[in-house]
């Protein structure tokens, strides 16, 4: 299995019912701190471009707000794919978004565990 | 019979003029495949279908048929498909009952804008049919063991 | 008995009835047939007791066609038969003079287990016996009324007629079993038991008719068997297909009209079990389309010829 | 009433609070809520891969256990709430997911979704109803205008959650409203407060939790309410304003709180 | 054995590129019966027709098998043509191997078999065919329009001036629909009502138009040619002949809380009303919800100013009952209802609006008499967004799959409207695609842009956020540009998506005809018969066939109306002779069959029979050919197989089963 097929499955998207709207860019959060913007993330599936969203750190900018899964018109919701490359990348590359040694110095008194949690899951596999 | 590898089954489906029959054309111009098991036999409504005719392609070597018609409350006229749904319904009971494979009969409305569901309707019966095999117990109900 | 006698003669004497429809005694206490009787003399040979379970109503068609009008003797469960024929169109209410009788339960010979029996008594109606004696070719034997009784007793549907112009004798409650009970058994089969078992049942058939020519619902003009209508006329066994799917057409074309009267599984000479198949359309269209008896009125609308809008959908309860 | 409860890992420690306050006042408004046994941390995020099920399996277990129990499950962090009703989701719908959970749980009878998940707001909202809850108010919080701060979780994606309307939400409103104060409507009240962001990007947190608190501001709001320990973590860093948990709210206009000061 | 002749058509290569029609040919001369077959690539071209019509001839056929497309195209071309070769069109068979064949196979071996075996399930049916006559049935020489927007009137018009009775039936106080609300129409920019109002008035006016307004259709049975409708006229309270419309009673009721339906909810009315001034016809209405007197017996005081005596509490909800011989639908449309779309703000603001709400607030009768204001203060707008394809071409279950196609052209309209008034005002348009397909439709839109300077912005809006100072912070993407865009507008206007009539549905049904999953009416046939329903008798006019702009509703109006002439100009309609029938020696007189039957068409006398020499008095089903529509409903109820039905009989059928499973 190629890497789109494994998107498209981890995902259960079909990123082909893009109408290119713009709606998700438009409600991303995380928008001005990604070098590929949502609506640009699911072209790059379609043409199979992994590489460059592997390349890209819009992966881990994603906030998993949902806002762009609960707008989409075209059930698309690009945070799934989002997500799914994450996984991917996660998962196959051995890449970390966050390692063990970092987490100390980004502790503060008022951290509450449901951070670190989150953060593992999101960073790490 | 015994399954040979390229055994195929026998589908017949009764198909009403003004909905299901419509809906067969408009999966054919939108080029949405189906098996070619299935034949189709038009009827002027799914109210026209006797269970005779449906045991009468069991008899004669059918492994599965399948009745489309208007949705209830579409009916070309008014009211077949209400008598016909409750006809099938006690049929299908009835061949529940004395044992037949579920997977043989089957009724679906279709309307004619649904040339989709038309063609998920027979992928998705054909397959099921195929599972079970050739139709043994309705063509051999009575025969002396 | 003897009322019923006294009440035929006085009307055949009266001429207010032309003839009389009853049950005519046998060889044997337990062969009693149906006849009909033009004189009061002829009355001699008029029996009514426990073996006199042939269901009198469908004679009623040929008896509609004669001159004058007809005394015919009906048991509460006969009257359903009545009904839904006169709903059907298919008797003339005004040539029949009906005489509601009463019952204490019908019996078959064939649930009597013993060899050789010559006679049988203690089924007189109304002095029935709570125990009926066999005579047989090896001594007297006994058995229990109750035991003897038909399948269709054991559920009987009541002591009420539903249409009469008189009522003569008591009924008995003989309600016993659940009438239903024995079509779940089968429904909780297996498929392959549920196939195994009705193979075995059909395979008994010799396609003799008797199921359908007793039947007071299949009393058709012509039946689709013996027509062209749909190319399944021949009678002998040389389409298949009436041979394999009598059984099932015939109660498919009863269904919403057998009235439940189990004369089929009483006349059958393999004792197949015919009622199973009209109790299940019965079970299946008081659960889904709501309670409907055939026969017991002439005016709520039969359920194939009914709809609703919520229907339940064709495989419902399917796994 | 009885109801199975999900604490959840934050509110073990650092959201004492949150958790205390909703139970004492649960039996205050008449229902009571017993801490599952040996529960798990519910991951804190929904693991959003369909071919995931380890990290399902806590949640699976959890929503079991309350099945057991024939109750209904509570939580009370939007988190746990998220994550226990997603997976829920899962077993009920997805084969797959359902399937293979199951074969790895190796329970008696396989657990199909039947566990009903509800967060303590709608607890409030559809068992006790806002009116009772009226009624039993010992401090109106009269004259206190309040913020409420709904973030993601409890709210998307809609057609999973079913909470309340995803972009135009009135519960935390209607619950501020029976507790007497004045509820400060403000658009940004479900946008994103950065979440888990913040452990490596402030600075966008930061920029993202300006924006709606200072929207709050500017419909005169003097604090926001929230029902997640990480919203509230990452408001507080970035705020004039104080943001306090729902349940202290509510331990407040109940008399609760000051008992327990 | 009759002689049948078999009649392979390879559809250009549409059957022949997937069935071997050779082999089809061959295998049909192996048939039983089968005497002449050929193939040919056009069967149903002139020169296809005449091989049939020499092989009718040559090989005096007597039944016809045509392998080809969907009988539903071509089967009432060929019927003709072996009537015309003197040979009844019933024993005329089509055996469906395109739609049902080579359109979804690929494989040709595969397809091939089957196209044989529907062959020879037609070649078996049609041994059986019986000739059929086709009887006649008288037509109703009137037609109804069930809706009195401008695609019904239009439509009423056109019937009318050939020269029949045509009735409207309308459910608001006046005619006049969805373009009566409008202030101005592309691409000309005339006025609405300027062009409306005169067909209103030549409709009120004209000899052969009844109208029937604050009505309803009830019931429908009959059949083309012959319709019997129902039609509720609801209590008016205000009796019509003797109102003037002088318009006091209004002025004078004191209940003026209902909103007002006219300018979509944005301002009130009171509770006698007639919707708007050009109102035909100009009778007022009492809305019993609101009226004082209905609901308390207080008030009366429209009854002491009417000078004339017009007003009647009394009025009861009146059932007409009339005879038509079409009916054409032309019941429009409405804009989705916004609950579903809460990121908008739309029942938030009072400054979000739809575009039709603009149309009100632009149009000088409106709540704002014309003015261009915000409905929260009063404001004139400064910032204008325009969102476009609200609810449009959505696959998730809150808007709609299709493109409503008159938005783009609307918003360019409101869009340059604006600026053309009140240059100082911006106006910002965000959208998917600008489509723009008509005559002069582009060069409108250009315009938009090029003259009056429309800032258009490719890309949609996530959110519209109310900000403490009463503006709007619109959230957007600028796609072209790459960047988000979040902007202050005084007001947004929703480009709403357009869905069928809500009361469409119901009308379908009654009807019986056929609609599709987006409550559109579905055509007789997308392309070649656009404005007639599969029903037939029943025509489609406007947008409850699609959404469409006004010109291509006038145009299809105009259609429809040709198509309903074309019927009432003719005395006789044929009938369809596959109608059921009795068998008087089987049937049993049972009455199981009348029950079943929709139409009534069953009725029992009692004849006297020969049964082989036995002659009795037999009560027998007696179907009425011109009411029997042929469904077939009481062949199955018939336990004795006596009710047949003629083109679909018993033994036909079987015999197609065989086939198919030998």
């Amino acid at each position: 299995m190629n890497k789109v097929e494994e998107i498209k499955l981890i995902s259960g998207v079909n990123p082909l019912k893009c109408m290119k709207c713009g709606k998700c860019s438009a409600s991303c959060p995380s928008f001005n701190e990604m070098d590929i913007k949502p609506h640009q993330f699911v072209t790059y599936v379609i043409n199979d471009d992994v590489e460059a969203l592997a390349q890209s750190k819009s992966a881990w900018k994603c906030l998993s707000c949902f806002a762009c899964i609960e707008r989409c018109p075209r059930d698309v919701k690009p945070g799934k794919l989002i997500d799914a490359a994450r996984q991917i990348l996660i998962r196959q590359r051995d890449q970390e978004g966050l390692s063990p040694d970092e987490i100390p110095a980004l502790l503060d008194e008022e951290i509450p565990q449901q951070l670190l949690m989150s953060a593992f899951r999101k960073y790490r596999r | 019979m015994p399954v040979t590898e390229n055994w195929k089954p026998k589908i017949v489906a009764f198909c009403c003029n003004w909905c299901s029959y419509a809906g067969a054309d408009l999966a054919g111009s939108s080029r949405l495949a189906y098996p070619a098991d299935v034949k189709i036999i038009k009827v002027p409504c799914s109210c026209r279908v006797n269970p005779m005719f449906i045991l009468r392609a069991f008899e004669k070597g059918a492994d599965g048929v399948i009745l489309c018609g208007c949705h209830p409350g579409d009916c070309h006229y008014s009211t077949g498909n209400y008598y016909a749904r409750r006809r099938m319904t006690l049929l299908f009971s009835m061949l529940d009952y004395l044992g037949v494979e579920e997977g043989r009969t089957r009724v679906e409305w279709v309307s004619a804008a649904e040339g989709v569901k038309f063609s998920e309707t027979m992928n998705s019966f054909v397959e099921k049919v195929r599972a079970l095999g050739p139709n043994v117990r309705l063509g051999d109900l009575r025969c002396k063991n | 008995m003897q009322e019923l006698i006294k009440k035929a003669k006085a009307l055949l004497e009266s001429g207010e009835v032309a003839r009389v429809l009853g049950w005519k005694k046998g060889e044997y206490e337990y062969d009693p047939e149906p006849a009909f009787f033009e004189t009061a003399e002829s009355l001699k040979d008029f029996v009514y007791n426990g073996f006199c379970g042939a269901n009198l109503s469908k004679y009623m068609i040929e008896a509609g066609k004669k001159e004058g009008k007809t005394l015919v003797f009906l048991k509460p469960c006969d009257s359903y038969s009545y009904n839904q024929l006169l709903r059907e169109h298919r008797v003339d209410r005004e040539k029949a003079y009906i005489v509601g009788v009463g019952c204490k339960g019908k019996l078959a010979v064939s649930k009597i287990p013993f060899e050789g029996i010559l006679n049988i008594s203690g089924s007189e109606y109304p002095d029935a016996a709570e125990t009926l004696t066999v005579e047989t070719l090896y001594g007297t034997q006994t058995i229990a009324y109750k035991d003897a009784m038909l399948e269709r007793c054991h559920v009987c549907k009541g002591k009420e007629h539903v249409v009469y112009d008189e009522l003569i004798g008591e009924s008995a409650d003989t309600v016993d079993a659940d009438r239903f009970a024995e079509v779940e058994r089968i429904e909780a089969m297996s498929p392959e038991e549920k196939f195994a078992f009705f193979q075995s049942e059909l395979s008994k058939c010799i396609r003799c008719n008797a199921c359908r020519n007793v039947c007071p619902a299949c009393s058709c003009r012509k039946c689709v068997f013996d027509s062209t209508a749909f190319d399944s006329e021949q009678k002998a066994n040389t389409t298949s297909f009436e041979e394999k799917m009598f059984h099932i057409i015939r109660a498919f074309h009863v269904a919403g009209r057998c009235t439940d009267c189990g004369e089929c599984s009483r006349v059958c000479p393999q004792g197949i079990p015919l009622h199973l198949f009209n109790r299940k359309f019965i079970k299946d269209i008081n659960a889904l389309y709501g309670e409907y008896q055939a026969g017991s009125d002439l005016e709520s609308k039969a359920p194939l010829t009914n709809f609703t809008t919520e229907d339940a959908e064709p495989g419902v309860g399917r796994g | 009433m009885k109801y199975s409860y999900f604490p959840g890992c934050t509110l073990r420690n650092k959201a004492k609070d949150l958790d205390d306050y909703a139970r004492a006042c649960a039996e205050k408004l008449g229902f009571s809520l017993e801490e599952l046994t040996d529960w798990q941390c519910c991951g804190g995020v929904y693991p959003l891969g369909a071919d995931e099920i380890a990290s399902k399996l806590p949640s699976v277990r959890a929503l079991n256990a309350a099945k057991e129990k024939e109750q209904d499950l509570v939580a009370v962090c939007s988190a746990c709430y998220h994550v226990l009703k997603r997976v829920n989701d899962d077993m009920a719908n997805v084969a797959d997911i359902q399937t293979r959970a199951n074969n790895y749980m190796q329970l008696d009878t396989p657990y199909t979704g039947e566990t009903k998940v509800l967060h303590y707001l709608e607890v409030l909202r559809d068992v006790v109803g806002f009116d009772k809850l009226k009624e039993a108010v010992v401090n109106p919080l009269t004259g206190r205008k309040v913020g409420a701060y709904y973030g993601c979780l409890l709210l998307r994606p809609s057609n999973v959650m079913a909470f309340d309307d995803p972009e135009n939400p009135t519960i935390l409103e209607d619950f501020i409203r029976a507790l007497g104060a004045e509820p400060v409507m403000y658009p940004y009240r479900n946008e994103c407060c950065g979440g888990y962001i913040s452990i490596k990007e402030q600075d966008q947190a930061a920029g993202l939790c300006k924006k709606i608190v200072s929207s709050a501001e500017g419909f005169q709001a003097d604090c926001l309410v929230t029902a997640c320990p990480l919203c509230k973590y990452n408001l507080s860093k970035n705020s004039t304003l104080p943001i306090v948990y729902f349940t202290e709210l509510l331990a407040e206009a109940l008399g609760i709180k000051e008992a327990q000061e | 054995m009759r002689r049948i002749g078999v009649f392979v058509c390879h559809c250009g290569s549409n059957i022949a590129a997937t069935v071997d029609v050779k082999k089809v040919v061959e295998m049909a001369l192996k048939e039983q019966g089968v005497v002449h077959a050929e193939d040919y690539p056009y069967m149903c071209s002139e020169a296809g027709q005449v091989k049939i019509a020499e092989a009718i001839k040559e090989h005096k056929l007597e039944g016809i098998v045509v392998c080809s497309c969907s009988p539903r195209m071509h089967e009432a071309t060929f019927r003709k043509c072996a009537e015309r070769n003197g040979l009844n069109p019933y024993l005329v068979e089509i055996a469906n191997i395109r739609e049902h064949c080579s359109w979804i196979h690929k494989d040709m071996a595969e397809a091939t078999e089957k196209a044989v075996i529907l062959m020879r399930a037609a070649v078996a049916k049609v041994h059986l065919n019986a000739p059929l006559q086709a009887g006649e049935s008288a037509v109703t020489k009137k037609a109804l329009v069930i809706g009195g927007g401008i695609a019904g009137i239009q439509t009423a018009i056109d019937i009318a001036d050939a020269g029949y009775k045509v009735d409207i039936v309308e459910k608001e106080p006046s005619i006049g629909g969805r373009m009566s609300q409008l202030d101005k129409t592309f691409p000309t920019l005339d006025c609405s009502a300027c062009i409306l109002t005169p067909k209103m008035v030549e409709a009120a006016a004209h000899e052969n138009i009844t109208i029937h307004t604050w009505s309803e259709v009830e019931k429908v049975s009959g059949f083309v040619g012959n319709f019997t409708v129902d039609i509720r006229k609801k209590a008016r309270y205000v009796n019509m002949d003797k109102c003037t419309g002088c318009g006091v009673c209004q002025e004078k009721c004191p209940s003026k809380k209902p909103l007002n339906e006219f300018n979509r909810g944005l301002n009130t009315r009171s509770a006698i009303y007639t919707p708007f001034a050009q109102a035909i016809p100009n009778v007022p209405v009492i809305d019993a919800n609101a009226c004082i007197k209905l609901n308390t017996g207080k008030c009366g005081i429209c009854e002491k100013f009417c000078q004339v005596g017009a007003i009647d509490y009394t009025q009861k909800d009146e059932i007409i009952t009339e005879q038509y011989g079409a009916i054409v639908v032309a019941t429009g449309f409405d804009t989705i209802k916004l609950d579903k779309y809460g990121e908008y703000a739309y029942n938030e603001s009072k400054d979000v609006i739809t575009s039709l709400e603009l149309e009100r607030i632009m149009n000088a009768a409106g709540p704002t008499k014309g003015h261009l204001e915000r409905l929260s203060d009063g404001k004139a707008p400064k910032e204008i967004v325009f969102i476009q394809c609200v609810g449009s071409r959505c696959s998730d279950d809150r808007g709609k799959p299709y493109c409503s196609k008159i938005c783009c052209m609307y918003t360019a309209k409101h869009a340059m409207l604006i600026r053309d008034k009140y240059p100082d005002t911006n106006v910002t348009v965000f959208y998917i695609d600008v489509r723009t397909p008509g005559k002069n439709f582009d060069e409108f839109y250009r315009r938009a842009v090029e003259d009056y300077g429309v800032n258009y912005v490719k890309g949609q809006v996530g959110k519209v956020a109310p900000q403490p100072d009463g503006s709007l912070m619109v959230h957007g993407v600028d796609l072209l540009e790459n960047k988000q865009i979040v902007k202050k507008a005084d007001m947004v206007v929703l480009a709403t998506a357009i869905e069928p009539n809500p009361d469409v549905r119901k009308i379908a049904t009654m009807l019986t005809a056929s609609i599709d999953t987006n409550n559109f009416l579905t055509e007789a046939h997308p392309k070649l018969r656009p404005v007639e329903s599969p029903t037939a008798g029943v025509f489609l006019s406007g947008v409850c066939q699609g959404p469409k702009d006004i010109p291509e509703t006038v145009a299809q109006a105009g259609a429809a109306a040709v198509k309903v002439i074309g019927l009432l100009a003719k005395d006789k309609l044929k009938t369809n002779p596959c109608t059921a029938k009795a068998d008087e020696l089987r049937c049993n007189g049972c009455s199981q069959c009348a029950n079943v039957c929709p139409y009534g068409a069953i009725s029992y006398e009692t004849k006297q029979v020969n049964d082989h020499g036995i002659r009795e008095d037999r009560r027998i089903a007696v179907v009425n050919s011109a009411l029997c529509q042929g469904c077939g409903a009481c062949t199955v109820t018939c336990p004795s197989g006596a009710m047949d039905l003629q083109g679909f009989s018993n033994r036909q059928i079987i015999a197609e089963v065989d086939a198919i499973c030998r």
